[in-house]
């Protein structure tokens, strides 16, 4: 089989035909594969009253929340992790102005797979044993009970998220969309399958024959994917395991860009909308490339009969 | 012929569901024929497999090498079939009732009996959740009772009630494909009714098959035989021990 | 981590200590990886009253009802895959003398992945939409429906399935047991972590550093893992992608011989109860090497940063 | 001091689900000094993890370079924690209470709040689920308050009710393990009690920063200060750079 119909794009574009004002939109990734590109390009279209949910809202968003492009956040760990504080985010949050108040939905870590496990399968719920004894249910409303039919039990519930559009960076893809990632997976697959549309971002496209070559590592089929973008070091300053590593200099850095708002507006003036793409993004900052990732291949294995 | 008519069923780029003999020799026929971008997916968790040789089993090895992707089973039935990806199922089975109703589980009663037959593997859920689905079975009267013993994957109308009103995803059986005729599910009252027929075959050897009273369609339509195209195909490409193809 | 506590003993062993009379007991396995070599050796243990489980009995479970090992069968397809029925089965099912009256439990697939998936994740039931205007439900009691405290609409349940012990057929493990598969993975991964024992048997027994220098291979840690038994050809006449090829002549073959009790009994005594191990029932049948599979590697990827 | 009497919590081939910073100091002190067979798990999904770098954060791509399994946080939440596996669960934050319940919420009230901390991540499930955790953090009146202003990791008792009366599967906080000593969790009333003082620290002096009336234990422990083989490997190998380790 041939699935030779490309949806390799630019990024402008597939932001522009996939992104709407309103939606809900999901970058995921877990400390692995953020597509920071993806941010910086809706940012720069100026999208608005997005409801963006993450499991760790991470640098991204609170960028994102500062260009005003969120509406609401759906998130269970909103924290510059190991650093401090997203402090965009705590400003919206705490009313203390400059950013536009935010609307929050709560959850732990558990119950945000839960929700994209279930939108993933289209269930309308998610059963987990949770919350008891927490205040998390009361703070969300959304957080409910169901009895189990066989032993009598109350376990917890989350409600289905099915996102308008998910953004998956990965290591490779082909020009169709089958998509390939390795490290840290999080619950990117997830999230593609619950979602609408899927705009996958590679760092690499390889030719189909490399899909074919190794199929139980492809996380997503091209038959959910509405994009393909190429984009290396599209993940900057998050990272791609074998393509390069984590700035760690910039995570530590934004604790005290993102405290001061004209800071911020500065930072994003430069690096957001004083670039047009990723590509000048990277001129920008020539010494990213010492995070180039070393050499440290796995061997094959054989897939013959 | 079975093969060459299911074959012409399927729509380029569609998403199938496979199983094992006639409906993956359709499939790669329509591949080949004019549905070159059919995307085929095994309940095993192979997802877009090109097997260099004739697969016998949705197992098989030849499934994997150079697929697109393999899967576990959970992701299967979760995340491409209750997800609604599938947009076509192919079904067989023992019995094919008057509304589509498959029986795979057993001939007689469940407790005791007469025949037990395998059960329904994925049938049941590829019933329920495929856009449609195209079931595939040789005409004969005990083959086609009014009604199943046993209904393992729902049909039209199951006990009396229709899919939606029991809250089902798909569309059900919208054809049946015999040896000797198409039927069509009516869409008003889900009954099969006699749509096509092939050559050579009269409304009459057809009925004889079927254990209902069959509804005619008002315009009967003729099925055309398999061209030359789609012989060679089969016959010297697909199948070429005649494996799955009897005659 | 050093892991270095070995668990490697003989298939003898491995059964005697984690198999006993009345235990739910689980070969998966979808045509892939089916662990011949350990139902031959509960047979020659003389195990007896077993609930066996699996979704697909296969040509295995066959000649374990036959052995008399079985009380009860959990399954949702007993067929011959391709080929015809399962014989001894249908005789214990249809009151045919010969094999015991065998109780059974059936599901769909679907059905079976779900009870699997909530044993894994000790959930009491797991919801699936499924089942409406089936008999199934009404043939088998523990199929019933909960009230999605959303939308309010009935879902199916399935009850968990957590058996005694699980044995997972794999290329290769290290002495701990960390296993890695690729092919066909089925439902083997939801099986083990459902299980309270768990044998790995394995292809190819490999060092630490194999299975670390690939940890996105790695299906099953050591931590659920009771024993390790490396046995090279153990799944066949099933197959190991990359080691051998299924055993399709077996396959048809079993078709007469299954048919006719006495003869399934014939080679029951020559194939299982005549030898002693799995080294010996190769030795009976050189001719299974001209199964070995070609050889098609996958290249590798990089896991460097 | 902190991370070494935190290793000596665990005992060797105990499964951990390990947080950043002095947790993971902690446990690989443990590996190094008696628990060489100790496993570590990351919420990330990275299952004994060897790193060759001090991680800086759960998803560090260290963590998965060499690591015997990496699993999607499905796995990780549902495999792992609700099924039972995590033997150990470090939990800290902003505010720990009389019964061990954790605040990492917020300060002030859930809709108006004062401070807006990080929220739960894993931390409710570990909580729940993990067989026994070990709650680190520095002793300070605000701290340590009689009640937290939210419940994010439920401890030994929540708003009147007993773990097992709730249904939780884990123990719950074992320990509290401070900068000047460490609480226990009473058998009977659930409540934190000084357990054990560090070298030259009286009771006074942890009483003032806690926010309750601290219940004493019949028998004070002495908590060994650490040896030279642990001061060595935290200054020289584990954290030469000082990230972790402050005084």
């Amino acid at each position: 089989m041939t699935d030779d119909a490309s949806k390799v794009t630019s990024m402008r574009d597939a932001i522009a035909r996939f992104v709407h004002d309103g939606d809900t939109v999901v970058i995921e990734g877990f400390t692995h594969l953020i597509c920071f590109a993806a941010g910086h390009e809706i940012i720069r279209q100026g999208r608005r009253d997005l409801t963006l949910a993450r499991l760790t809202p991470d640098l991204i968003y609170d960028q994102m929340i500062a260009a005003g492009c969120a509406r609401k956040l759906v998130f269970s760990w909103a924290g510059n992790p190991g650093v401090g504080s997203l402090h965009a985010f705590r400003r919206a949050i705490e009313g203390r102005a400059t950013e536009r108040r935010l609307e929050i939905e709560e959850y732990s870590h558990f119950g945000m797979v839960a929700r994209f496990s279930a939108g993933a399968a289209r269930l309308p719920f998610w059963p987990l044993r949770n919350y008891m004894g927490t205040d998390l249910a009361k703070a969300n409303p959304r957080i409910k009970t169901v009895a189990c039919p066989y032993t009598g039990e109350a376990l917890a519930t989350v409600p289905a998220l099915n996102p308008g559009v998910t953004i998956v960076h990965a290591q490779r893809a082909d020009a169709a969309g089958n998509t390939q990632m390795w490290g840290l997976v999080g619950v990117q697959k997830e999230a593609a399958f619950a979602s609408e549309r899927v705009i996958v971002v590679a760092e690499e496209l390889v030719d189909e024959e490399v899909i074919r070559s190794d199929p139980n590592r492809t996380v997503i089929p091209s038959m959910i994917v509405s994009a393909v973008v190429v984009e290396p070091w599209g993940a900057h300053p998050s990272y791609a395991q074998g393509y390069y590593d984590r700035d760690n200099d910039f995570y530590v850095a934004w604790e005290s860009i993102s405290r001061d708002p004209s800071r911020l507006q500065r930072y994003l003036d430069e690096f957001v909308h004083g670039v047009p793409d990723r590509a000048a993004y990277l001129e920008k900052q020539p010494q990213v490339t010492r995070l180039k990732a070393k050499e440290r291949f796995s061997a094959g294995v054989n897939y013959g009969f | 012929m079975m093969a060459a008519v299911a074959a012409r069923e399927l729509r380029d780029g569609e998403v199938v569901f496979v199983g094992i003999g006639l409906p993956n020799l359709a499939c790669n026929l329509a591949r080949r024929m004019h549905a070159p971008r059919l995307v085929l997916i095994y309940e095993s968790g192979a997802v877009g497999a090109v097997p260099e040789r004739l697969p016998v089993s949705i197992g098989d090895p030849a499934l994997v090498t150079g697929s697109l992707m393999v899967c576990g089973m959970a992701d299967v039935f979760q995340l491409f079939l209750q997800n609604g990806r599938i947009e076509v199922g192919f079904l067989g089975g023992a019995q094919v009732d008057r509304y589509g109703n498959i029986n795979t589980t057993v001939i007689g009663s469940y407790d005791r009996p007469t025949v037990r037959l395998p059960g329904s593997g994925g049938a049941a859920e590829i019933a329920v959740h495929a856009h449609r689905t195209l079931i595939v079975a040789k005409l004969n009267p005990r083959g086609f009772p009014e009604q199943v013993d046993f209904i393992t994957s729902p049909g039209q109308r199951s006990r009396g009630a229709a899919r939606r009103e029991l809250g089902m995803p798909g569309r059900g059986p919208v054809k049946v494909i015999t040896d000797k005729a198409i039927l069509e599910a009516n869409g008003t009252t889900g009954e099969m009714t006699l749509a096509a027929l092939y050559p050579g075959v009269s409304a009459e050897a057809v009925q004889a098959g079927v254990g209902w009273p069959l509804t005619r369609a008002p315009r009967l339509g003729a099925v055309a035989p398999p061209s030359a195209a789609e012989l060679r195909l089969l016959r010297d490409v697909l199948d070429p021990k005649r494996l799955y193809l009897r005659g």
